[in-house]
């Protein structure tokens, strides 16, 4: 399937990268899954989408856990913790 | 209601008056957040951010009596001593009107996709979120609304 | 710190903006009161009120980090939807500066001396003191500053 | 001792009076013992300072409990619970 994902932040300036659009494999269908396909791109990416690293996630523009699913057309989001207000 | 995200500044005494002109309101609470002696960017999710924004506003409405309410938050180049932030509610009660205030706050603190890049003198840095943020987001989860 | 005691109206925008000029602020937050449909009297006791409020905001310094504050309540007549008290409190803390403005309006309400007379269809009569704005106030009682 | 005694609100209007110099006798050095003082006058006196009524005080311009002393010179007011804000 195809989905577009975005980088914020600290996420986008080590990708170098502020957003994809990316035909995904069969088996991932969560965040959690996209993360570990985006990861292992390797260099930068294995380094902004660590497994240590605290990242926040959120599909369609509501923030979302690692299990989340991801459907075909899906918006998914990767950025750290958020510091507005 | 009123939500808005932009680079422009805001005139926070037009914006209070504003939501103030309604005979069944007796109590605006409001909070202005400024940006302290380090000039920052602020980066932020557009579409996401007035739609985060939006459900605070929502989850405030059915937690207590609010008659309006209005949120502007900037995005972009700001200077020390700039308003990053403006929250004021309206209500005919004083303690709601401060409660809703402060967690229309503390979510967007927590759930509103904003990200602060400082630029000090030794470079520029992303500012980490804080924990006390996140317990101040958290103190809401244990009072819900009355008895509910 | 400023506290005022007046019969005129008052700006809102600019006291918030004149008590943010100051780049170790980060937070203000701000409370109005407004008439709602019956106008009304406020008498007030002279000396005493500005007393009376500034030993209000000596207290809430005493509990949290007050940069500084600003009280402004009005006496005299007044109509509908008209401003009659404003508290905002500018701090380091956003919690500070919530806590402290709410304190403040909480004693005002039990503390200040300031009576209401309502003008309705029917006649005047003297604003009745309610309970819940003591047990607004006693709620301070229990949760003094940290630990303390 | 000499005092002066203010009154406001709706106490104000029940006596139609806002302030008065007043010579106590002996017997009276507490807010209290000046409220029975002036109820003993009867009449509007009896009524809008009556026990049943409830009243706050104030000596010298700060609030102050029924069994608050009283000084010769100081200033005293008498009335109801509060109202602004």
């Amino acid at each position: 399937m195809k989905v577009r994902v975005l980088y914020f932040a600290s996420v986008r300036e080590k990708l170098g990268r502020d957003a994809e659009e990316l035909e995904l494999p069969a088996d991932v269908s969560t965040i959690a899954g996209l993360r570990t396909h985006l990861r292992a791109r390797g260099g930068a990416w294995a380094e902004a989408l660590a497994e240590s690293r605290l990242l926040r996630t959120a599909v369609n523009q509501d923030m979302a856990p690692p299990a989340a699913a991801i459907k075909p057309g899906d918006e998914v989001a990767f950025f750290p913790p958020v510091t507005g207000g | 209601m009123k939500i808005s995200v932009q680079m422009d500044d805001f005139d926070v005494g037009f914006e209070i008056k504003s939501i103030s002109k309604n005979n069944s309101i007796g109590a605006v609470a409001s909070f202005v957040g400024l940006v302290r002696d380090v000039a920052m960017t602020l980066e932020h999710y557009p579409g996401m951010t007035e739609r985060a924004i939006g459900k605070i506003v929502e989850e405030a409405k059915t937690r207590w009596q609010v008659t309006d309410c209005t949120v502007i938050h900037r995005y972009g180049a700001l200077e020390p001593n700039d308003q990053i932030v403006l929250v004021a509610v309206a209500s005919g009660h004083r303690g709601d009107a401060f409660a809703a205030c402060e967690f229309i706050m503390d979510y967007l603190k927590t759930r509103a996709p904003f990200w602060k890049k400082e630029q000090t003198a030794a470079g520029t840095r992303w500012v980490e979120a804080k924990t006390s943020d996140d317990r101040a987001a958290d103190r809401w989860e244990e009072r819900k609304p009355d008895a509910a």
